[in-house]
């Protein structure tokens, strides 16, 4: 995570470190009991989600609160082609990421026009639209009924993974998440969505097609999200819209975005990571009071670091500052 | 003048961060004195009342208020202190009416302050400003709209009262009317101290006067002195 | 035709305990430019103590909110004074975030409270009806709670523009920095808009409580129709919060009746998408709130 | 320095260029052009409609009237994407870092989106380091702006402007707030850009800075251009003085100017 130029006489490392990282992956799989395999399953998802919000509220600045759109609509799509059409997950896959960012770019551009949190909130209710539209569409999608991905017998156009194979899946989908990021964050592309996200202004004054740029984020940040919501119906079987549309899920994102530290390529993972866990083990331990504590870990971590984790421990290993009072003072009236 | 000055500024700095805008400054307005700050565009003057009216710190030096220390006391403290300063672009309530923002800049004197009396002395000052009470003053021109910031300023009975930029983006008749009231409110008791563009102006209505360029006190004194001193305009044009 | 009237009625009675529901919640996010998530759980929260008062004090439920509102202004102010306070000029999704986690600690506090059953505050008058034309009739319960959504909504919005504490709140609103020139405490102005805010959401619930069950889960979407309402009639402003809440109450009424399924929802959306791109001050509001901050 | 022939097609026309914003003219009725090679100051008091005309030229705003000419090319209401890939750079009058990231990330973006595109950042980000050599920022390319001075943030909103190799620079008051010492580089920088045929708009409150660096001086006021013409007998004018020092200063003082003017 160091900048670009310091890196490139050590560039393979972080290479390296995602290897091995993916290697300990599959190694991981070997020693977890089914009901850890499943634990970690929803962590690898959840990374892929906080990726996808990475890329357009934590690169872009654009903090979407629809988000769970995207995936919601990966998983319908993909439920739907499984159900209706019998066609095979691996092309259900392929159409739910397609359609996916497509709808990105589809409401990217009436509403990436809009300034800050008018645009979060007008991404809301293009979600809660969009869950209402798949509840009242009961012919093509079950409706409120839900629908039931076929996955066993001859009826079935792929067999069920099974709890090994989903975690396979998303061990990789994972992969390509961060690797897509990691790629983004590196390139030309990723340097219009930083300077975006500083002044829209300075970056159109220096030749940054703005909105072609936004919209290629968000329509990226939609396939990301739209994959794992595939995924995720297929290892669900019984899909609803209530559930796909959660807007917990989205809210999920941005606090694993922002506590991890957005606009990194590992705050996500980290914020990821540590949150599902901690909300597993706290479940598993403390199942009354899991959720309180988890939004008293939320409110402590929001007010000692607003900026994230990784923000916080980078600027404390450049300036040697680690007072945990620096975003208070500067963030209190 | 045995008794020490209203406002006492000395080797002040201040500035935004880590970027420091004013440097060493020193100055003093005594009680029921008009004194006008000039100067060119970005020379500080705006930031000097900033860091006076605590919107921004004061970073070495130091200033009082009637022999009280102003820096690090809260915005809201020094306007209850009696300083009032009008913002550069008035910075009026702009969905309220008039009256309504005049009410507020009686705020400091409490439920039972900021009465008629007050209303009466300043309408008296404006009287352009006794038709309009009712109206949301977003809709009036730029010259009601500066009036009335000035009206609000002096609601609070306040002992010094700053006006930055008193004669932006006003037609000069207006800024004759508005800045020909200032002696009087000098005179009444209330100190002012006016930061404007316009030398002539300022310097005709004020007793005395400080050139800021760049951040330090260039020149100051009198103000016909000034207004004779070719180095006022060489502060403004750069040659002589 | 009757069919019509009725749901026109209907739509209106509701709207008028939706405006009570999110007008807090605007006032919030106009004035101090904090979204706050936990609003429906405040809701919720009153319901319970209506609830509460009227199941071991015998109180009624109208009278009960007059109990909830102090309570839930204390709860509000010290919410803000000493937490809230410390992030209030992070960008907007900081605050989001921390009162998404009080969201989550006092929903969760409720559930351990109250357990997950979902509940109401009965009365003995409530469900009576009053036929007042022709096969329309008046549900008294929901027309009660729309007099008390309605009446508490313009007290607000009088006090705001007419008393001295109101005109201090709306100060503070369109310009942050020029209100404390005046010598106005902004830390406390901040206060008292979270506890007015927390307050309204108690009343709220108490009447809420009164015409329907209720539990811990409702506060989601109870905030989300807080959301969609400051929108739509525009933040910071009582009168948009009206607005606001009687447009989502005949869209939901007049959709019920005359759509199929749900879709009444996705137009509610629809209209709130539409709403905007096209005027995202809102139907009513004015864009000159929470636009100066910096100081 | 200037000596552009009349025939010359100008680096930048514009023609009627007007701006309204409610009842207000901020921009009326613009109409000049500027050849090749040549330093235009461009100065006027506060709210004269400065910004409002560099905002309308690299279209930051869209004019209510009037057109811009780019070598001849119209290019007025194109966004401003398009017209800084047409080699027009401007600064900020308040600076407009990309505070999250390093001076020479900051750099590099116009670098890779600019005119001459180039593809990879690593590539753009050794490149950088040569645009800020120009500047004399290169020691600082690993520092976020927060932590430059006013003079190294005013050097990094220049450096930005350079990235895309310009035809036509716009400097939106980029000596503002330097102390005396700090102006001399940036005129010296700006000699140096107009030694190598760019064309530049010096908008300034500066006035040594103008009258030194400057071929010629346009002066706005209340949106519209008061005179056009040698910065010292512009400087000299008594509507100019007036302008500037208020209505009763022009009259009073303007006598002296012209005893003044033949000492140069």
């Amino acid at each position: 995570m160091t900048s670009v130029l310091a890196s490139s006489r050590r560039a393979w490392l972080p290479w390296a470190v995602g290897v091995l990282v993916l290697a300990a992956g599959f190694g991981l799989q070997t020693q977890l009991y089914t009901d850890q395999e499943r634990v970690v399953t929803a962590v690898l998802m959840y990374v892929v989600l906080a990726q996808s919000w990475n890329l357009i509220g934590g690169y872009t600045g654009y903090a979407s609160f629809g988000q769970v759109a995207f995936f919601g609509l990966g998983g319908y799509v993909t439920g739907v082609l499984m159900w209706q059409l019998r066609l095979p997950f691996w092309w259900a896959l392929a159409a739910s990421g397609l359609l996916a960012a497509g709808f990105g770019a589809l409401i990217g551009l009436p509403l990436l026009r809009l300034k800050g949190h008018y645009f979060a909130i007008a991404a809301l209710g293009v979600a809660e639209g969009t869950r209402e539209v798949i509840t009242n569409l009961t012919s093509v999608t079950g409706g409120g009924g839900g629908l039931t991905v076929p996955t066993f017998g001859a009826d079935a156009p792929t067999a069920y993974l099974g709890n090994d194979g989903f975690y396979v899946f998303f061990l990789l989908l994972a992969a390509f998440a961060v690797l897509t990021v990691t790629l983004v964050a590196r390139s030309r592309f990723g340097f219009g969505l930083r300077a975006i996200n500083q002044d829209e202004d300075a970056a159109a004054a220096m030749g940054v097609p703005t909105t072609r740029v936004k919209v290629a984020a968000f329509s990226l940040s939609g396939l990301l999200a739209g994959l794992a919501g595939s995924g995720y119906a297929f290892q669900a079987v019984n899909i609803y819209p209530g559930p796909m549309f959660d807007v917990q899920i989205t809210v999920l994102m941005v606090v694993m975005v922002v506590i991890g530290g957005s606009g990194t390529v590992l705050g996500p993972v980290l914020g990821a990571v540590g949150l599902q866990l901690l909300s597993e083990w706290l479940r598993a331990n403390y199942t009354t009071y899991h959720t309180f504590i988890l939004g008293t870990i939320i409110v402590i971590a929001v007010v000692l670091f607003p900026g994230g984790l990784v923000t916080y421990v980078r600027g404390g290993l450049r300036t040697g500052q680690w007072s945990l009072l620096t975003s208070i003072r500067r963030y209190r009236l | 003048m045995t008794e020490s000055p209203l406002l006492e500024v000395s080797g002040l700095c201040a500035g935004y961060g880590a970027v420091q805008v004013l440097w060493d400054v020193d100055l003093t307005v005594a009680e029921g004195e008009l004194v006008a700050i000039i100067g060119p565009n970005g020379a500080g003057k705006s930031t000097l009342l900033r860091a006076l009216s605590g919107i921004i710190p004061i970073s070495a030096g130091s200033a009082t208020f009637r022999g009280r220390p102003l820096g690090g006391v809260t915005i809201e403290r020094i306007a209850g202190m009696g300083l009032a300063h009008v913002p550069e672009g008035r910075r009026l309530f702009p969905g309220m009416t008039v009256r309504d923002n005049l009410r507020l800049g009686g705020w400091r004197h409490g439920r039972a302050g900021a009465g008629d009396q007050d209303l009466e002395r300043v309408l008296e000052l404006f009287p352009a400003l006794r038709d309009r009470l009712r109206q949301v003053v977003g809709s009036m021109s730029g010259g009601e709209q500066q009036m009335c910031a000035v009206a609000r300023g002096l609601m609070s009975r306040p002992d010094l009262l700053m006006i930055d930029e008193l004669s932006l983006g006003l037609a000069p008749v207006i800024v004759e009317e508005i800045m020909g009231r200032l002696p009087r409110i000098a005179a009444e008791g209330t100190a002012v101290l006016l930061v404007d563009q316009d030398v002539e102006q300022a310097l005709t209505v004020a007793g005395r006067g400080y050139v800021l360029e760049t951040g330090h006190v260039a020149l100051s004194g009198e103000s016909g002195t000034l207004l004779a001193d070719p180095g006022v305009r060489r502060a403004y044009l750069g040659i002589a | 035709m009757s069919q019509f009237l009725q749901a026109t009625l209907y739509g209106v009675l509701q709207g008028g305990l939706f405006a009570l529901i999110a007008v807090g919640f605007s006032l919030v996010w106009g004035v101090m430019n904090v979204i706050n998530i936990a609003q429906g759980a405040f809701v919720v929260l009153g319901a319970y103590l209506g609830w509460g008062l009227a199941t071991y004090a015998g109180i009624d439920p109208f009278l009960g909110m007059l109990v909830a509102a102090p309570v839930m202004f204390a709860l509000g102010y010290a919410l803000q004074r000493f937490l809230i306070n410390l992030v209030v000029n992070a960008p907007v999704f900081i605050t989001l975030l921390l009162t998404f986690g009080l969201d989550l600690m006092l929903t969760q506090a409720m559930n351990i409270a109250f357990t997950a059953n979902y509940r109401a505050i009965p009365t003995s008058y409530a469900s009576r009806g009053v036929e007042v034309l022709p096969d329309v009739f008046l549900p008294l319960g929901r027309f009660l709670t729309f007099g008390v959504g309605v009446g508490v909504t313009l007290l607000l919005a009088w006090v705001m523009s007419r008393t001295r504490t109101g005109l201090s709140i709306s100060a503070t609103g369109m310009d942050r920095g020029a209100a404390r020139l005046m010598g106005i405490n902004a830390r406390h102005v901040y206060g008292l808009v979270f506890g007015l805010g927390a307050a309204t959401a108690g009343m709220a619930g108490a009447m809420y409580g009164t015409v329907g069950t209720f539990s811990p889960a409702d506060a989601a979407h109870l905030t989300l129709i807080s959301f969609v309402i400051a929108v739509l009639g525009g933040l910071g402003n009582p009168y948009g919060a009206l607005i606001g809440g009687l447009v989502l109450g005949l869209i939901e009424a007049w959709g019920g009746q005359y759509l199929p399924g749900s879709w009444e929802n996705a137009l509610a959306f629809g209209v709130f998408v539409v709403v905007l791109l096209l005027r995202p001050q809102g139907l009513v509001g004015r864009s000159y709130y929470a636009a100066r901050l910096e100081v | 320095m200037s000596g552009a022939a009349d025939t010359e097609t100008p680096v930048l026309e514009v023609r009627g260029l007007g701006r309204r914003f409610g009842g207000l003219h901020a921009v009326a009725d613009l109409s000049f052009s500027v050849p090749p090679g040549q330093v235009v100051g461009v100065i006027g008091p506060n709210g004269a409609g400065k910004s409002t005309f560099v905002n309308l030229v690299t279209g930051h705003l869209k004019p209510t009237s009037g057109q811009v000419l780019l070598e001849g090319q119209d290019i007025t209401g194109e966004p401003p994407w398009k017209v800084a890939r047409a080699r027009v750079a401007r600064t900020f009058q308040i600076v407009k870092p990309l505070r999250g990231m390093t001076v020479r990330e900051n750099v590099a973006v116009g670098l890779l989106y600019g005119p001459d595109a180039s593809r990879h950042s690593g590539a753009a980000l050794r490149l950088a380091d040569e645009v800020l050599e120009r500047v004399g920022l290169v020691a600082l390319g690993d520092v976020t702006p927060g932590e430059l001075t006013v003079a190294d943030a005013r050097r990094l909103e220049l450096a930005k402007a350079l990235a895309l190799r310009p035809k036509l620079l716009l400097l939106d008051e980029v000596m503002a707030g330097l102390r005396p010492g700090e102006i001399e580089p940036s005129l010296e920088l700006i000699r140096s850009l107009s030694a190598d045929g760019m064309t530049v708009l010096v908008i300034e409150h500066v006035m040594r800075a103008i009258v030194a660096v400057s071929d010629r001086v346009l002066v706005l006021h209340q949106g519209r251009l008061l005179t056009d013409g040698p910065p010292r007998e512009v400087l000299a004018d008594p509507r100019v003085i007036e302008a500037y020092l208020g209505h009763r200063y022009g009259r009073t003082h303007g006598a002296d100017t012209d005893r003044e003017q033949p000492r140069d």
